[in-house]
């Protein structure tokens, strides 16, 4: 499977240059749209997202609520330009799927009882894939929820560790994605370091996992002050426009 | 079908007897546009759009396919529009409803009938093989006026676009032909009054809208009258003044941007 | 485009005889259908249509009702026979936009704020499909929600303009709409003007836009007359039959 | 599912009880058939049949397609049937609902089951080129009895239909070729009485429905029975005998007006 | 249409052994499923077929309810690999038509006036198909309705006769009904004889047809045996287990 | 979203402080496992798998079409899961919904990813013609734990699956090429208590559920985690303990079952 692709060099180096433990670049800005209640766009290596959080509001139709908490809906979307063959627009199975576990790990950490018989919608448009997309969304979905002012225990992130040539290394880009031997993606809350989201692809020895796992975890962290430090910016432009 | 407070309505209407609108514009003004080009890898060409706070991103994709039996020798042209639930809390994910068909189409025929895609030379084997141009329309964020953002940013990401002749094994890539695109400008009535370029408060409590796209001969090239309210052929020829001083100035900005 | 059709001959005669500003054949009946409270069948040259009317009647579901007045809905529909390629049945995108637009034009003439909460639905039936259908479509939708005694300012109706070989002509053939520059459906309120739905497709300096704009006018006035006819022999033979 | 009211159903049967109709016929007399054929002109064959009130327009569209791979050498039949809301204000716009999936299935299979259609005469080229016809039916007037107007009009519209093969540049127009046609008798039994041609308001009150297509010799070319009801054997037999009796003059009927 | 087949051999017997008046093999048993109100697995010669039965219980959406009864929704579903060639899964026209055919026949025999604003869910699944699993189908769902407890007037049973080869026979097999000349699934209430169900395709003078019916019938009766000695069994096994 | 009654949540619970279940199991004991195989006729391959009162049944067919475009030379493999109304009174029919969704692409994964089907064997003609595995997936009865259930029998059936070359006419018939298949198990927490294959009044009290796969070298070849819960990683370490556990036991049970 692996061809004449040399994911890692002699040097230890990976195709992009990035060390094993080493994430792609990650820019993140909060408060970006206008018309939505929280929003962030996301650029992580060739990743762009956009998030917008909705909500609390009624949730309707009226059958859909709960009497006792509020429901967190994310919508994962790609957009159909955002891969390199066009996409169809409109949900397929993976983005259901993706959506699914992202609405189940945001849901964890907001505090829904605080507002009954509500709905929180959160939308996620991916507009450029290239490999980590679910972690991408989540990570910018923590981010417009906080820009939302929604109450959250934590804000949740998420990073991705694997296996390539080999080797664990941290945040899978898109060769090692697709040549590479595994892929974790994990959310996690970073206070308590909680498991909010785990899905594992490939194949890995039980050591092999609990050292990704940690890696993993260990890039939830640094996505994690990237993600303050854009929610302290964004309330220190308000401050300073005052 | 939100029944927007009488109140509003009173207040933006009192202000236009005025000659004012809420955000200080004159009736005939637009809001600040500003394009960007490139914005996603992945496409073939891209574009953000924002007018004001509405903001639109376009990205095309090609790919090579069968022609329509009827045009063998012609690339195909198709555009879809998403109004996605990230833009606007009134908008719902699922098929696309009544206002985004008409959104993709408006602004389908708008590139389609002026012809600013030059699908004759998109043609790989007569009958065979063309070119296929697709347009996609992320509405971002909603403060009114998606057609004309829409239809701008739609131009913009063709201007900037490369046929990926290379990564289809066709050929070398080249610049996508396109000939002068017109420029839609859309105004809304309400009450007796007609304002370019709706904001969202403005959208809402409009009874009448008409979008015209004009080239830079001054000729009109598409028209689409929406909305349950009339206009008078008076109104009518005043908007067409209106969308030809506003379509130059746009014009001009967008080949600015895209160097075209 | 032109290739070799000649759209006007020599003597200024279009390729079915008609000269610049002479409608095609249009015959008009009221009343046609039992079961609709108001029905219309139109032939208007190559085109048949039908249309009916259900209504004022109680909006369902609940919430697509408006307390304050009816809601004009008309469905536009092509018959997978009307055209010569086989048409898949059921609506497309065109249709869809079609209905939209016809519905928006019926709305500003009904008295809907006479019924609030209600519907009233327009269907239109397009059997054999010949260039201008949704000006037929909406002529007939006129006599129909006439002939159902729906309270109305005015009857609405419709007719197009264009450009071919130059000229400004009236009411578009097939082949004049399949070759020609510009085409200019309008439908509008005639006694007072007021141009209730406007679409046009092509290139047409504004000069040209306004004469064919006022030979639109014309048309659907022309139009208006058959449409009055149609009702008057309606109410007749039904006083007639008493 | 509409609650008709008891006092209706109260007269019809009473009615009944002294063997009256609320028309005025007989229990084994069919409501005045209109057949007009070639009513539509894109279509390659077409007919309007009115059974009283009921009036129902099928059309015939022919293209040139692939055959189903178990066989090859015959052409492709498909139905569909809309019940548009155009004839009831109980039609719903939609896909399909199970009444239109039963009514155009009973009368596919009233056309298919017979061989009216000479599929093997419909072969251009064995596994790659047949004729598909096209039947749609399209409900314009609906005052009951569905199953027999939209069988007989499909079969009036066949009768008519022109092979579209110059259009279709595969040699010349001719007459689609058929066998003789089943007619399709539909009754409906109420308390203990049993009706043929069913009024709108028959069918509300009926229990069971049962629909007989019979042919020139008398014999049983299709059934179907429908409704929440059930028929004794002695009640089929009546059924049966009065589709034949009906049968034979629609039978007349139809090939005085199509001449054949 | 016969080929070369040879549907009747020249001692009468049919293609797998059967005499004229000879049923396939079938197999009942009642309660097999854990979750179901009412259940049944049935095997008629190579058909398999699973039958589920859940309600009454309170129909919703609401609209559906009809205020002086229960509504019987039979749902027959085909697995994908019931088939030779791989069969979409989900409903289609053919399946669509089934459901209802079998909803009105049992619809007739349960007591739905005891349960007004209720549903009865019967569900059927189709694993193997060879020939008559409507019949096999309505079959099971009447054993389910029983199991379940539904009050019923009878236990509805189906079974079908045609014509092969210029003779009338009961119950056909697979290439009995691809090159047979005609085929009637019949569904009745045994104790009355009542005929719930009835089609019929293909050729049949009105000879053949009393003489089918009369076969078909004579099927429905010893079908009936083998559903009440499953109904008795499960109730025997249930009885033997206290 | 059924509120589960606060009574039997508190029954559980205190069941499993004392470090029971309801139905007396450890924490980390699995139900009763039945697999029967050739359950049904028509498919190339069946497996009935119960795992006490949930019964799931996986058919396989074949059948010979077009590789995809990036491995020309691989056969395709395609799962499909129906939450079908006959397993419970929760299930709708319909399109499949969220939960039937992420089964069948767990499941799917869990036999792609680990690459039980040899699909590089299953080329017929590259870039033309190479085999299609369908796996369809019907849940009969439902008690519980369906990811495993559902993943046990697509194994079960995949390993009796016969190639049906001779009925497509592309040589002998010859058994489907597998490699040893990974087994999935399945855990939930509720309060902090996790316990493996859980019946379904313990799946509705859950907080968080993790399924995980391994293969006979007792390494990982798939994770799932899925409900509004967490896990820590404390937890998640005793999760693969006893799925290494249960999972070799549920191998040499499927081994003697099919006989490899």
């Amino acid at each position: 499977m692996e061809l004449d692709i040399k994911l890692i060099d002699d040097n230890g180096k990976r195709m992009d240059g990035r060390s094993a433990e080493e994430l792609r670049k990650i820019k993140i800005e909060a408060g970006v749209l206008h018309r939505a209640d929280g929003s962030c766009y996301l650029e992580w290596g060739g990743n762009k997202v956009f998030a917008a959080v909705y909500g609390p509001r009624e949730a309707i139709p009226r059958h859909t609520q709960n009497p006792l908490r509020a429901i967190v809906s994310a919508r994962y979307n790609m957009a159909a330009f955002s891969v390199e063959d066009r996409k169809r627009p409109g949900p397929d199975r993976r983005s259901r799927e993706i959506s699914k576990v992202i609405s189940e790990a945001l849901e964890k950490v907001v505090l829904t009882e605080q507002f009954p018989r509500s709905a929180i919608d959160v939308n996620i448009e991916v507009l450029d894939a290239e490999a980590g997309t679910r972690c991408a969304g989540l990570t910018a979905a923590g981010v417009a929820l906080a820009d939302a002012g929604i109450p959250m225990k934590d804000i949740p992130v998420a990073c991705a560790a694997g296996k390539i040539a080999g080797q664990i290394v941290i945040d899978l880009g898109k060769e090692e994605d697709n040549f590479g031997d595994a892929d974790l993606p994990v959310a996690i809350s970073p206070r308590t370091d909680e498991i909010l989201l785990l899905q594992m692809d490939g194949h890995l020895t039980v050591e092999e996992f609990n050292k990704a796992l940690d890696l993993a975890i260990k890039g939830c962290h640094k996505a994690s002050e990237i993600q303050k430090k854009a929610i302290m910016d964004k309330y220190q432009s308000v401050k300073g426009a005052e | 079908m939100s029944i927007v407070p009488i109140i509003k309505r009173d207040y933006i209407s009192k202000l236009a007897e005025q000659g004012k609108r809420i955000d200080g514009r004159r009736f005939d003004e637009f809001r600040k546009i500003e394009i960007e080009t490139t914005v996603v890898n992945k496409a073939e060409g891209s574009a953000r759009v924002k007018i004001g706070n509405t903001q639109v991103l376009a990205g095309i994709k090609m790919d090579v396919g069968e022609p329509y039996s009827d045009s063998p020798e012609s690339g195909v042209l198709t555009t879809a529009a998403e109004l996605i639930p990230l833009a606007s809390p009134d908008f719902e994910a699922g098929p696309p409803r009544e206002d985004a068909i008409e959104l993709a189409r408006v602004v389908d025929r708008g590139v389609r009938e002026s012809e600013v895609v030059e699908l004759d030379k998109l043609c790989l084997e007569p009958g065979e093989k063309v070119w296929i141009v697709f347009i996609d329309i992320h509405i971002l964020d909603y403060d009114g006026n998606l057609f004309d953002a829409a239809s701008l940013a739609s131009l913009a990401a063709l201007s900037t676009t490369i046929v990926p002749a290379t990564r289809l094994e066709v050929g070398e890539d080249y610049q996508l032909p396109l000939k002068e695109p017109p420029i839609s400008c859309t105004s809304v009535k309400f009450d007796n009054f007609v304002v370019i370029d709706p904001s969202l408060d403005e959208e809402e409590i409009a009874d009448a809208r008409l979008t015209v796209a004009t080239d830079k001969n001054g000729d009109i090239r598409a028209m689409q009258k929406g909305l349950n309210g009339s206009f008078t052929k008076e109104e009518i020829q005043k908007v067409i003044r209106a969308s030809l001083d506003n379509g130059r100035e746009i014009k001009k900005q967008l080949s600015e941007c895209t160097g075209k």
